[in-house]
């Protein structure tokens, strides 16, 4: 009894504390409020103030420290074997979900979002179906030269989907006609998950010293700062531009990533 | 007991019944007294034991001692609970008649006594006061005597193996056009008494003959059994598309009961036809089950196909459930005996049964309307028939020990 | 004797198939049951013989108290009839000859032609009394049938025989659509 | 305990039913009453045979007469499927209203569908199952003839396919219980035929089939026992595939072709989802997405595979309780949306979890078809999102019970944790079928091939801040409430197979050709007992037989 209460006290603090709730929003925060300043049209800060949370923000908050809990950031409370990457899929994937469900105003074109969705799934398990493992470490560790054209082609399209994942795109949702646009909480909560599961996926294990720490907080925020880039052009370029990249170049991108995972199945059967 | 008293008691009970019609209950109380004694005596005459009284070898076989006690069972269940308009004297007159001449038919030495016991019956149904002409009531019965007596002249004569053949065509094509089935189908007159009109060959007096029929004529044509089991099974596919699809798509109840029946008799002559234990017990599971079941759900149906009264009552959706073949009632079993019977022989046989075993389901449900809102003594009646369906379809071995299998 | 008594069965027959009237279909029946009883005395079934002439003459006896009166032999529009008559008798004779081997030819002969014309008369539509004459002739064929069996009960299957066909004409007939 | 005892559960609803028609004079409560306690009874029946000893029990009553032993079984397998069928039909026929009727009718399929888990051949589960199947239909004719209902002959032709294959099985090796049948016996022909019936008998298709047609019933108190009864069926078949191959199904092929089949069951029932037009017709498809994974789950070979099935289940068993109880707009419905999408830290997430890490663990085409499988799932998620603004499409009724809706819908919701329990009891079912020889599961955690999912550990804290942070948070202001969300995508292909569906079944047999194919004629020249056609007839067969 005592050990199971340690084992869910090193959990919860995992999920509240490091890297859970207490890292993401910080770092999401300043994630979010870099993107507000560099994207054109909104540049908004947060305003403080103690209230109540919203329950969009707490259901996201929730998924995205579940999703946290599962990337390999060092010095992780949960042990390396009790990672899973389809939990942080779900949780990732429910995030999206739970803001059309709560606040409709923050999903944009809920069926390309789903799309996107569908090949961002594929970026992150396609590598997986190979090694016929789940544990986040293993995958970024295959250094096996028969999977490395899948892993890479998959983080190039792991790539290619954050940007509207984190709704970086110009794409504006029907609803969202404010005359001043508010700081997107929803999304500073969420930047970290997405780019340190990225960089646990397709970059080897970091070691739990402060070295690991250094060179996986780095990544994270190159991460971040290429999908900053990346949906800083897309807003340029305009939402036409983004809608046709995301419905005819990346689904067909995709079908190819998905070819060669078959074909590494077959040439290594 | 002698097998002779099972026929000489129904005759007796009938002749009784038939003198005494101007006072119905003493005829319903003689005829029931010597039918009893018929069963009783048919239950007490053990199978296989042979009888000599009469200068002749007689002796009736389990399983057309067990098609026999069923077809005697059905028949007092029938008289006891009779729709309401039926005269009960006149139904269990007939009735004993029919029981005296399967009776006579199933423990006769040869086939050809037995073709004349039917002959018998078919004149003596034709005697009775009809709707069809004379002629056409007389035609279908009489042609089946005809080729079962060409059937029985050829599986004697000396000479090629065409004429064994041809006996099997005569004794399977006699057989089908005595029960009045497919393609040799007895012309019907919906309103006509029940006792005068085809319905009894189907449901009633059939059973025993083909049992009969088949039993006898492997004996006769040990070189044509398989020519005959092709017959059967041919005539027997035919019966179950047609039956089935025309019981669900023809205009009128009661032909559409008809065909019903016949469809029922091409799983019977499916299962005769295969010539393994497993078919046997399908087909006498089917039979079985048209003499307990469908038969009285059929006379009992009559009142409200005059009427055109239609219900989907909670007993309806039961008797449609009866007559579509599904469990838990006799039919399942019989399809399961049937297609693994047909398994063991040729397995291509059971994926052509197969699908044709769904098409009893819309003519179930339609007949199962037909039925209308039965109340009262009516209602206990079908009662009992789905009970009896039911202990036909999870627990059949007593009557097939019975039928010795 | 075989040559005589198989040509008289199926004359008997014939008369059945090509006459209405009650003269003429109680000597078809007669002769019919003739010609059977001396095939069955040609293979030396006594009993058998007995029965059937007996079945046929008491047959024959009944017939002439009812059905349509006088003789009616080959009445207008017979022709088929004729035509079928003498068809059924070749193809018999071919199968009883040349086809099947064996004793009692004549009773092969007889028996198939009888079947074949009888069930012809009732398929082409007959009258009542003709009809039950054509049945009764059924029977009596069927009974004689019998005795090309090699053991059995072929007398027992004679006298049931003559018995259903003594039966038939004196079975009452409704034509009326009641019930 | 004497033997006779096994019969006991399946004797106790079934005389239920019949006691409920016998005493029908006292009224519809009282029947209804009768046949709840006799479901309850057979529930605690199969706890109370099982529980003291937790092994195999087995009665023979000798033959039936058609080839089939009656013979009982009670087995991990057989308990779990059976206490997943009564519970919930016990609870609906608690809190419903119903006609007595409909009660000894519910009751006896109750009965039936006991008898095809319990049964120890698969033909006597054939009998029993089309028994059940029978009488379901029967039911919801009662409720309501005109409203949707499964095809009967669909059903019936579902169990004789089993019913074939149960006799191939007898001609092959001599038997077909499910425990003594040779592994050389099950071939891939006679898989097949399992696999139909398992697939059809449920109702599982990849397009609109009855299992979610009868959620668009006026009143669903029957359509959810129809589902309760006769969808787990399906699945029960897959595992006992299982014991008669010996842990496997004949061909690895025909493990994925199960496994695809099951994913586009789930996909199509997703799909179908996210377009709902209300509330009502997105929940007529929770249970068949749900019941398709649970297909590719079983599908998969493995033990985690059959453990991931039963917990999914499980889920369904809550949420076909639940939904006709939840069937009016409210909090509830929200909570079984919630608890059907498989929301972490819900039952249904943790089934889901453990199903396609089996099916990526069992890697190659399997892992690929998991793959698919999480693309389903988000589906589902979206459609369950967008549901929440969908108009209700309840129908006026007495028959919801929102609170004991939500409580169900919440059980199955804060079930995660408990997660370790389900597994072990699972795991124990799945070993029946599929031996394993891995170490037993402990109650904390689970372990799969490449992972542990720390069960308590992880998904207790998330579900406790989980609920603390719901009480503490607020509304989000300005959401548009009345706005309906437009369908996430449609099926270009979904309006050219619903015009060819049309056409096929509007075809019919162009003017001029008519006179070939009346049936009245051929009728008429049937039953008219015409000679020419009598001896055209006989001239065929001798033709036939002499060429």
């Amino acid at each position: 009894m005592t050990q199971l209460l340690a084992v869910a006290l090193s959990h919860g603090a995992a999920l509240l504390l490091y890297p859970g709730l207490v890292t993401l929003v910080p770092i999401g925060i300043a994630l979010e409020a870099i993107w507000s300043s560099v994207s054109p049209g909104s540049q908004v800060l947060p305003k403080f103030r103690l209230r109540r949370p919203q329950i969009v923000h707490v259901a996201v908050a929730l998924l995205a420290m579940l999703a946290m809990v599962q990337a390999g950031t060092p010095f992780n409370p949960v042990p390396p074997a009790e990672r899973s990457v389809i939990i942080a899929v779900a949780a990732l994937g429910f995030t999206a979900w739970a803001e059309l469900a709560l606040d409709p105003e923050l999903v944009a074109t809920p069926g390309l979002l789903f799309v996107v969705q569908a090949c961002w799934v594929l970026a992150v398990l396609g590598p997986a179906i190979e090694p016929q493992s789940l544990r986040p470490q293993v995958l970024g560790n295959v250094l096996v030269p028969s999977l490395i054209p899948v892993k890479v082609a998959s983080g190039f399209l792991y790539l290619l989907c954050l940007p509207p994942l984190l709704r970086l795109w110009p794409l504006a949702p029907p609803a969202d006609r404010r005359a001043h646009p508010r700081f997107n909480t929803t999304r500073a909560l969420v930047w970290l998950p997405y780019c340190a599961l990225f960089v646990t996926l397709f970059f080897p294990p970091q070691t739990d010293d402060l070295e690991g720490l250094a060179r996986f907080a780095g990544l994270v925020i190159a991460t971040a700062m290429i999908t900053m880039l990346a949906g800083g052009l897309l807003s340029r370029r305009g939402a036409e531009r983004a809608r046709g990249l995301y419905s005819r170049v990346v689904p067909p991108y995709s079908v190819l990533v998905l070819a060669l995972v078959i074909g590494t199945l077959i040439i290594n059967h | 007991m002698e097998p002779e008293l099972t026929v000489a008691l129904p005759a007796a009970g009938w002749a009784c019944a038939a003198a005494l019609r101007p006072r119905p209950r003493l005829a319903l109380a003689a005829g029931a007294v010597f039918g009893v004694g018929g069963i009783v005596a048919l239950l007490l005459s053990g199978p296989g034991i042979t009888s000599y009284d009469l200068g002749l070898p007689l002796s009736v076989s389990p399983v057309g001692r067990a098609l026999l006690v069923v077809a005697a069972l059905a028949l007092a269940f029938i008289v006891i609970l009779a729709p309401a308009r039926a005269e009960r004297s006149t139904m269990l007159a007939w009735g004993l008649a029919a029981l005296a001449g399967m009776a006579a038919m199933a423990v006769a030495p040869e086939l050809d006594i037995a073709v004349m016991v039917l002959l018998g019956l078919v004149l003596l149904q034709a005697a009775a006061l009809g709707r069809r002409p004379y002629a056409s009531r007389i035609r279908g019965p009489l042609l089946a005597i005809a080729l079962l007596g060409l059937g029985l002249v050829f599986a004697r004569m000396t000479g090629p193996a065409a004429l064994q053949r041809l006996a099997a065509v005569g004794l399977v094509a006699g057989l089908v056009a005595a029960i009045g089935a497919l393609p040799f189908v007895h012309e019907f007159d919906a309103e006509e008494m029940t006792a005068t009109s085809p319905v009894p060959w189907l449901t009633f007096i059939g059973p025993v003959l083909a049992i009969v029929v088949v039993a006898r004529g492997r004996e006769l044509m040990p070189s044509a059994v398989d020519v005959m089991g092709a017959l059967l099974i041919a005539v027997g596919l035919l019966n179950m598309v047609y039956g089935a699809t025309a019981a669900w798509r023809v205009d009128g109840g009661a032909a559409a009961w008809r065909y019903l029946f016949m469809a029922d008799w091409g799983l019977a002559l499916c299962g005769l036809g295969l010539g393994v234990a497993d078919g046997l017990r399908a087909a006498l599971l089917i039979l079985f089950s048209m003499l307990l079941v469908r038969l009285p759900l059929y006379l009992w149906s009559r009142q409200a196909l005059r009427e055109n009264v239609q219900n989907d009552r909670p007993v309806n959706l039961l008797v449609a459930a009866a007559l579509a073949g599904s469990a838990p009632f006799a039919g399942f079993p019989a399809r399961i005996l049937l297609l693994k019977g047909a398994t063991a022989m040729y397995w291509p046989l059971a994926l052509v049964i197969g699908p044709l075993l769904l098409l009893w389901i819309p003519a179930g449900l339609r007949l199962g309307r037909t039925l209308g809102t039965p109340t009262g003594r009516q209602l206990l009646g079908v009662g009992i028939a789905l009970a009896a369906g039911v202990a036909l379809g999870v627990y059949p071995q007593p009557l097939l020990t019975l039928a010795g299998l | 004797m075989t040559i005589a008594a198989a040509a008289a069965a199926a004359l008997g027959g014939a008369i059945l198939l090509l006459s209405d009237g009650r003269r003429a279909l109680a000597l078809g029946v007669g002769l019919l049951g003739a010609g059977l009883s001396g095939l069955a005395v040609d293979a030396g079934h006594i009993v058998g013989a007995v029965a059937l002439l007996a079945g046929a003459i008491v047959a024959a006896v009944l017939r002439l108290r009812s059905g349509p009166a006088g003789w009616a032999v080959m009445p207008a529009g017979s022709t088929p009839r004729l035509i079928l008559t003498i068809v059924t008798s070749l193809i018999a004779l071919w199968i009883a000859v040349s086809v099947t081997s064996g004793d009692g030819t004549g009773l092969r002969f007889a028996v198939t032609a009888l079947l074949v014309m009888l069930t012809v008369r009732l398929m082409l539509g007959a009258e009542a009394a003709a009809a039950n004459t054509a049945a009764s002739g059924i029977a009596l064929t069927l009974g004689a049938g019998a005795l090309l069996a090699n053991g059995g009960a072929p007398d027992a299957a004679c006298i049931v025989a003559a018995a259903v066909a003594a039966g038939m004409p004196a079975l009452p007939r409704r034509e009326t659509h009641g019930a | 305990m004497p033997p006779i005892a096994l019969a006991l559960p399946v004797a106790l609803p079934v005389a239920a039913g019949a006691l409920a028609v016998v005493a029908n004079r006292l009224g519809s409560g009282a029947c209804r009453a009768i046949a709840a306690a006799g479901v309850w009874a057979g529930a605690a029946a199969i706890v109370g045979l099982w529980a003291p000893l937790r092994s195999t029990l087995e009665l023979s009553l000798g033959t039936l007469g058609f080839g089939v032993a009656l013979g009982l079984r009670l087995d991990a397998v057989a308990v779990v499927f059976g206490l997943a069928l009564l519970i919930p039909i016990a609870i609906l026929l608690t809190v419903q209203p119903r006609t007595w009727q409909e009660s000894a009718v519910i009751a006896l399929a109750a009965g039936s569908a006991l008898l095809a888990t319990e049964a120890s051949d698969v033909v006597l589960t054939a009998v029993a199952g089309c028994t059940a199947a029978t009488l379901v239909v029967i039911a919801l004719g009662i409720e309501d003839l005109d409203a949707p209902r499964p095809l009967w002959a669909i059903l019936i032709a579902a169990w004789l396919a089993l019913a074939w294959a149960g006799v191939q099985l007898q001609v092959t090796s001599g038997t077909a219980g499910y425990a003594v049948v040779p592994v050389s016996a099950l071939t891939a022909p006679v898989f097949v035929l399992i696999a139909f019936a398992a697939a059809v008998g449920s109702g599982l298709y990849p397009w609109r089939g009855w299992a979610t047609r009868v959620w668009s019933r006026s009143s669903l108190r029957s359509a959810a026992i129809s589902i309760a009864l006769l969808q787990p069926l399906g699945l029960y078949l897959l595992f006992r595939a299982y014991e008669m191959g010996n842990g496997r199904y004949p061909q690895t092929i025909l493990n994925v072709a199960v496994a695809l089949w099951g994913v586009l069951v789930a996909f199509g029932a997703a799909s179908r989802a996210q377009s709902a037009p209300t509330r009502r017709d997105y929940m007529a498809e929770v249970l068949p997405c749900l019941a398709g994974f649970a297909i590719v789950f079983a599908a998969v070979g493995s033990t985690l595979g059959l453990v991931a099935a039963l917990v999914i289940l499980v889920s369904e068993s809550l949420l076909v309780t639940s939904m006709p109880l939840a069937d009016r707009p409210g909090p509830s419905s929200l909570l079984v949306t919630a608890a059907g999408t498989g929301m972490p830290a819900g039952l249904a997430f943790g089934g889901l979890l453990l199903g396609l890490a089996a099916a990526f663990e069992a890697g190659g085409a399997l892992g690929l078809i998991g793959l698919a499988g999480v693309a389903t799932w988000l589906l589902a998620a979206a459609a369950a999102a967008r549901s929440i603004r969908l108009p209700s499409g309840a129908q006026p009724g007495d028959d919801a019970r929102p609170r004991l809706a939500a409580l169900l819908a919440a059980l199955a919701l804060a079930a995660g944790p408990a997660l370790g329990i389900v597994f072990t009891v699972g795991y124990s079912a799945a070993n029946e079928v599929l031996p394993s020889s891995g170490p037993a599961p402990g109650l904390m955690s689970l372990a799969t091939a490449s992972t542990v999912i720390p069960a308590v550990a992880l998904l207790g804290p998330l579900l406790l801040v989980g609920a603390i942070a719901l009480v503490i948070a607020r509304p989000t202001p300005g959401a548009a409430r009345s706005e309906v969300a437009p369908p996430l995508f449609h099926f270009p292909a979904a309006a050219l197979a619903q015009r060819t569906w049309s056409a096929v079944r509007s075809a019919s047999v162009p003017a001029q050709y008519r006179s070939l194919f009346n049936a009245h004629a051929l009728e008429a020249a049937v039953a008219a007992a015409r000679p020419v056609l009598w001896l055209t007839a006989v001239l065929a067969l001798c033709i036939a037989v002499t060429r």
